[in-house]
Order: C-alpha cells, then structure tokens, then sequence
C-alpha cells in the first residue's frame, strides 16, 4: 500500500466559543484543500470522523455536512468508532482509493464538545463503552481506565511517579504546539497533587473536552507525485476490534486490539516495532498512553512506565511519542483526534514540526483507540 | 444513557435483579450476561442463576458522574471475578475507597440505582460489598 | 463490479419488547451467516449501519458490538448517514473487497427505536437534517416533506387520492411479508381520514417507529461462486451529497441526489433504467416514493403519481415497488432499513419472496435516502 | 438538539435575531446563512442584514413537535424565499393554517423560540408572518 498524503489542516484545539460545529469542520477542509492546492472540485470522495454530534449538537448526518461545506454532490460519509472515529474515517479513505473508487480524498474529523455541561459530555462519552454493563453501573471512562491503571500498577509495579511521567511529557510537547489546547508545562507534583477523578488517576491524568477538526488529503500514489514534491505515504494500515465492557476481556492491563491492529499494519508496512521512529498513541488517561506503547511493541509488557520516568519518550529522545502534546496537552476533540495524529506525524516527517521537531524521522505510527479498546486503529506513515 | 421509560428495566429484570446469567447447552460454559455466541460457537444458553460471590480484580471511585448519577456520587466501582468465573463490572456499595484492597471477597446486594427525571422510574439492581 | 450476496438475515420488523439493540443486531447477524452457511471465523470484517443508538439506548460504538456478538477481533465499523446508513455500510462492505482488503464481509444494519418516548425520537430523527437551519425552528422531518408534498402538488397537480394510493400498495405488499411490522391492508379512504401529523401529510404517509436489524454477507466473486450456486450480484453503486437543509436546495420537489446516485450505479452496472425489473425505494413518507420513482428515472418528473394510482407499483404489475411492504409497511428501524431493502431484492431475484414474488426479475434496484435527500445511495443488483 | 447552555445561543445571535447573512466579497452574492463558501469558490464574506420579506414557497403545521417545543405545538412551518433571494426555513406565526397559500408575501418577526428547562435560558429568533 503506497497513498499519499498531499495536504493536511487542523483547526486551533481548545475551547473555540465562536465556532460552530459545521464553521470548525469546513475550516481545516479548506485549510487541508489550500495546502494540497487543489480545488473542491478535485475532491471525489469525503469522510468523516465524528463521535458525539448527535449528544452534543443534535447533529447526525456530518457526511452530507461536509459535502455542503464544500458545496459538492460527492459521496460523503461519516464513520464512527467512538474515540477512534478519525482514524477510521482515514481507513474509509485508503479504501475508497485502493478499491479504485477514488483517486483524491478529503478525510476529516471534528468534535464540537463545549457547548454543552460537563455532565453531558460525560453521558455521551458512555457511548463508547457497553450501557447495559457499564453504562447502567454509573461507570465513566476516567473510571474505566483507572480500573485498568490500578490493575496494571498491582501486576507490574508501575509507581504513581512513573505514571506521571506521561502528562509532564505530554505538557512539554504541547507548550511547542501552537494549536495545543494547553501550552503550559507540568511538574510531577503538579500532577500527583491535581484533584483527584478516579483514584488513582486525577485531573492531570485526564484529557480535556475540546472543539477542534482536522483534515487531510489523500490521492493515489502518482496523483500525489505529481501534486507534491513532499507528499509522507500511508504504508500500512491495521484495525482490530475487542469486547465493548472492559469486564468481558481477559487481562484488565493490555489493549489486546493495539497489537492486533499493530501486527497487521506493520505486516502491510513491511516494517517491525524497531524500525519506528516515533509514533502518536491515544493517551486519553496516562494508563492508555503506556499500554499503547506495550502494544505497539515499543516496550516490553510492564516496562513503558520506567521508559516514561526515565524520559525516554520526549521528541528529542530514543522514542518520541505524542510530540503534538498528546490527547493531554493538544486536547482530544474526539472525532478529530485520530486525523490530528496524522497530521502530526506528517508534519514531523516533512521536517515542519518546529520546536519540536524529531530528528531524522522517517516511520512515524498512528494509534487510535475507540472506548476501553474496544476499537484499535493502527496507521503507518513513511517519509 | 438512561432511559425515560420502564421497557428496558422489564427487559433486564432477571439479569440486574437476580444476576442471571446464562450457561451454554453445548459445552456448560458460564456467561454474564448471556451473550449471542459461547466460545465453543453455540448459541444455545439456559438460564443460570450466579451465586454473587467473587473476588475484587480492581475498583476505584467516581466523584462526578453521568448525568443519571449525579445526585447519587460519590460511589465506588470495581470489576469482581465471581466464583464461578464471569467478570462484572458493579457499583461497590456500603464501602469507602479506603476499604478495598484487589483481592478481596465481596458479595452481591440488592440495592436502588436512579431514578428517571422526578417522577420517573426508580432503577434497581445488584451491587457488590466487601464480605466483611 | 460483481459482488457477491451469499446470505441474508432479518428479524421481525415491529416492537420487539422483549430484544434490546444488541439481541437484535446478533440475531441478524447469525441468521446471514447460517444462511451463507459459513462460520463467524470467516468473516474479516463487517460494517453495520445504524443513526441513532447513541440517542435512544445511549450506545454508540455498534462495530464493537458487532465483533463482539460473534467473538471476533476482525475490524468492525458502525457507518452513518442518518436514514441512509443501511446502503452506506453496503457500500463500505463494497469498498474493502473491491480494495482486497477481505474476501468476506458481514454488512449489518439496525435500530432499536421503542424503548423511549415519541417526542425522543422525533428530537433523534432531526439529526438528520440541518439542527440550526431546521432543528432550531422547531421542524420535524414529517413536516419537511409535507413541504415537499405541497410543493409537488402545486408544481405537477398531484392530488391526494393520487398519493394515496401509494401507502395502500405498500400495505397490499407487506400484507404478504411475514416480517412486516403492519400485514394489514389500507384503502386509499383509510389514508387520507387518518388523523393529520403534518399537512397535506396523514399518518398513513408517514412510515411508523420500529425495532429490527437486518444483515448481509458479501463475497468475493470467486468465493461467492464456490459457497452458493443462486448468489446475487451487486453490480453497480453510486452515493451521492446535498445541502443538509431542505430549504437550501434549488428546488423543493425533487431529490436530486437520487438522480447523481442513480446515474453512477447505472452506468457501473452497465444498465439503464429501462432495464429494472423491480425497485425497493425509500418511502419514509409517501411523497418520498413519488420521489424515488421519478430520481431513479423510472418515470419522468411529475407522472409517478399517477402510475401510482394506475397501479402500476404492485408486485405483479409493470413496475414492482417496495414488494417488502417499503418503510411504511414493513416498518422503518432506520439502520437496518438500507439493508432490508437490499434483502428484499435478493430475495425477489432468488425466487424466494413468496406470495410477492415478482415473475422473472432480474436487475433489482434499492434506493436508501438519509434525511430530506442530503444522502442518497443506489445499490444495482443482477441475477 | 436543544442546548442548555446559552452558548449556541450567543453564536447566532446575529443571524437568528437580525437575518444577518453573508454578501460575497468577491461576486457579491446573498446567502443566509454564511456557507463555507460561495458558489463562486470564495470563503471571503461581509456581514448582510436581510430585509425580512420573503414569498411564501410552501407550508405546513405541526401538532406534535420536538421535546423542546412540546408546549409551543401546533405551529406552521414555511420555506420562505426572501426578497434578496436565498430560502429560508422558518416557523410562521399569527397565522393558521387555512390563511397561508404558496406565493403569498411573507414579513419576518421577532418571537420566543422555546426555553430550555424549566429555570433554563429563553430561546429568541425571527418567524415569519402573513403580510395581511
Ligand atoms: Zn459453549
Ligand atoms: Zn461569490
């Protein structure tokens, strides 16, 4: 598999109060079309990653949204998978080309998610795991996942200190992101101390409710050659899938879906974990960011958490992970965070990544994760 | 999401009420609840009534909750293995953070759950408690 | 394009008290694959159609919910398009064999729509139009084709006896379809004295709430060949965009979408409409069916009203419409609705639909509309 | 979907209270509301206030909305063509039913939408009303 990405947008991350749903999407589909330099018109197929519309907007139908934004009569569809709805919209998008359908492609993602109480946004996050096992317990994802980080801490050892590691690094590559939600860096303490969420996880163990979109442009391998001189490849794509209710999985400590979606896409890539250079995991609870690195096999089971603590992951070190600011930092608009993790390993493989650029980046990873890891995408970029 | 109307409590009465579950015809695996398919491929099940014994494989606590719970928070939630295999996830009742440790015994209580605007219905279900 | 349909799957169409959205969803899903008779270990992937689970059962992420119900771990996608996104799945099921990305596909749709109030569901529906054009002014979607309707009627003089009489058709064809949620037949008087909802729209225009899913296996060409000797063919798709809101398109009395969608499908199949030997067409309201009819081209613009009234539309008459009961009469679970249609078909090509069965059908054709046309997919079907 | 929050609220204020639209900066075409971009390709607009007359291009009445406007049916809802020319989507007020006919001249008006909740913050905008 060889398609390129020829243009990419992203809108700014944060609390947008002056942007609607559709004004956020149809600004990084224009911004993406702008750098690809093409027109509307050149756009055969669109796809969209969108979770919470309907719950936050009463908005469905973000497909027929997106063509209109671009005053187009093209197949346009929206896709979710709950957190992972971007990276899927992408696999929409290489499945449009491969099968011949399409030769260029708008994929996008959006999440409109302040207009709402907080309340709210938590009721419709529930979504995404299983409502009669876990939804009807009063169960949220904080929760979810601080069952999974109390688990993996007993098994393994992991320290609260270790955990922390994360979000300090993930405030650092954010405070070199300009479109980051939060630019301001984080001490351990800082994060130990934040109030408490789901014990033992608290405020700074979570990502934030976020507005954002996000778009890129794929095309066939010689539309892309010859639209861009530095156009970055998706070699190798993977999606696995698991139990909605974490309750219903073997081990409370894995992702299994991330190494199944991970084998696949690496399999299609031709490439194994030691040929990645860095990669953009979905860090919505710390815990999430180590067991995507582990299921990534860029760590051994049990050990992503002393690579964390001991700085291994910040963009200038052996394995670069989330250089965007992660889900933490930069914000997870949730339909947009999967097309947003590509566009940062884009930018990083073109050497456009500023600050916080990685040196020498040529294999750049896109994990996406839907629920507790119900929904795994796994995206590889090749410079 | 928490529903306006009685339906889908009539539907999953014994399920809540009385941790039924199901066992596979074919192989007399354990389920909870009772699923399309069993490993073994079957789809045939019949009802099986779960001890609410079990062991505590990890829990935690919820200051802020959905919507429907908003009234009822703080409340603790864990996920127990029970005796006779399946795992659950439940509110933790009658406990405080500071009395759960992974691997202690608890068992299953009656208990209510939300009710639905205020004069809606009143949910009801199982819990689990530490066995003191 | 030749695509193979080797099994279907449906449940009761109706108020299905006693299943929830994933009793359905696996009944559908087993039935197709005892039909194809293969094993859940062959499907590698599967798309399910579903609007508005996120609302009505608080559930989002059905793809989970899918693999999940067959204990599989294969990449699993929930598509929507609002009332479209039964089609919207097929095609997505299309899409990964015509890219080699699977052999055998499992395409589901389904909706669990009466476990809450009408007033929900209604404030559910608009998601599929425009939420701050129409949502905000209190429309609802029988009223936006009531807008149609009248417009229609002033445009072309269609009377109401004429649209009438296309809900009794339907009710003549679904009081022949064992799965349909109203086996009752209607006379054109029941029609037009039901209590008004929106006018010139009665209740007998308006397709009903309704449980039920409904699933289709997808093969190779090769593969489909080998499993069953009596596989139908899909042989063309088209897709096609318009504004969200009504109020913003060029013209209130037809649904241009289907006439793009209709145009790509054809020629991809190689036919024109002069060859269809029968249609499944979205008739949430009646006027809608009129509207179909004359997109698909199968009448000029204007005159499906009075092949309707001629009664032309039966089952055993010149042109066969919606043989399942359509929307109306069979019931409209708003995902598994696509899909249904597409069942309908199959069946009607196999030789299999009974008491409705159409003599010597050979191209069938469906046509699945998301909101007031915003999206359309027409999916061919040859024996 | 009917916000509790008056946010949404305060971000169309100008459109839904003044049929505020957009003019192209570049062909000067009319739209209401602002599109992403014109039909000419651009996405460079200047604020236009709608005059607020319109014909009349069809119609219909509800009797049972929406949750929101559970209290506010019946209603009549019109697609309106506005003088400058783009359609819009509109309640009708003061009027029934028997007095709209297709191609009558239509005024706009300023009126209550719906409040959100009981303590919730009153929705404005304009409807439309016969021109007698
Ligand atoms: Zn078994
Ligand atoms: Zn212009």
């Amino acid at each position: 598999m060889k398609i390129g990405v020829i243009g990419t947008g992203l809108t700014k991350f944060g609390e947008i109060w002056d942007k609607s749903l559709r004004d956020l999407l149809a600004e990084a589909q224009l911004k993406s079309l702008e750098e690809a330099g093409i027109s509307p018109k050149d756009i055969e197929m669109i796809f969209t990653g969108n979770m919470c519309a309907g719950a936050l907007s009463g908005q469905l139908h973000i497909g027929a949204m997106a063509a209109e934004n671009l005053r187009l009569n093209v197949p346009s569809t929206r896709v979710e998978g709950a957190c992972a709805s971007g990276a899927l919209a992408i696999r929409a998008g290489i499945a449009a080309i491969e099968s011949g359908a399409a030769k260029i492609v708008q994929v996008n993602g959006v999440e409109k998610m302040t207009d709402v109480s907080t309340e709210q946004v938590t009721t419709a996050l529930m979504g995404a795991g299983d409502e009669e096992v876990e939804g009807f317990q009063g169960a949220t994802f904080p929760a979810l996942y601080a069952l999974m980080a109390r688990a993996y801490m007993q098994e393994f050892g992991l320290t609260r200190e270790e955990l922390a590691a994360v979000p300090v690094k993930s405030h650092k590559h954010g405070s070199m992101n300009p479109i980051a939600q939060y630019q301001k860096e984080l001490s351990i303490d800082d994060v130990i101390n934040a109030s408490m969420v789901s014990d033992p996880l608290t405020l700074m163990d979570c990502s934030p409710i976020t507005d954002g979109a996000s778009s890129i442009i794929l095309a066939t391998e010689s539309i892309a050659k010859k639209l861009n001189n530095d156009a970055v490849w998706v070699v190798g794509s993977g999606q696995a899938s698991d139990t909605l209710a974490l309750s219903n999985r073997d081990s409370l400590s894995e992702i299994k879906a991330t190494r199944f979606a991970a084998e696949h896409a690496f399999k299609q890539a031709g490439i194994t974990a030691r040929d990645v250079h860095l990669a953009e995991v979905h860090d919505c609870f710390s815990i999430a960011e180590l067991l995507a690195i582990e299921g990534l096999g860029l760590a051994k089971k049990g050990e992503a958490g002393k690579h964390a603590a001991a700085g291994h992951h910040y963009f200038d070190s052996k394995m670069p992970i989330n250089t965007c600011g992660g889900l933490k930092s930069c914000g997870h608009p949730i339909g947009a965070t999967g097309v947003k993790q590509a566009v940062e390993i884009v930018h990083q493989l073109q050497n456009r990544a500023g600050k916080r650029q990685v040196k020498k980046a040529e294999v750049g990873v896109a994990q996406n994760v839907g629920g507790t890891g119900a929904t795994v995408v796994v995206n590889v970029f090749k410079r | 999401m928490f529903r306006s109307t009685p339906i889908i409590r009539w539907r999953k009465y014994q399920e809540r009420y009385n941790l039924m579950g199901a066992k596979c015809e074919k192989c007399g695996k354990l389920h909870y609840p009772q699923p399309a398919l069993c490993t073994c491929g079957s789809s045939k099940f019949i009802a099986h009534k779960f001890k609410g014994e079990g062991t505590l494989l990890s829990f935690t606590d919820i200051g802020s909750g959905p919507e429907a719970y908003a009234e009822h928070a703080p409340y603790c939630l864990g996920i127990i293995q029970l005796s006779e295999g399946p795992k659950i996830t439940s509110q933790l009742s009658d406990c405080k953070l500071e009395d759960l440790k992974i691997g202690m015994q608890m068992i299953a209580t009656f208990r209510k759950f939300y009710s639905s605007g205020e004069k809606g219905a009143i949910y009801y279900g199982t819990k689990f408690t530490p066995k003191w």
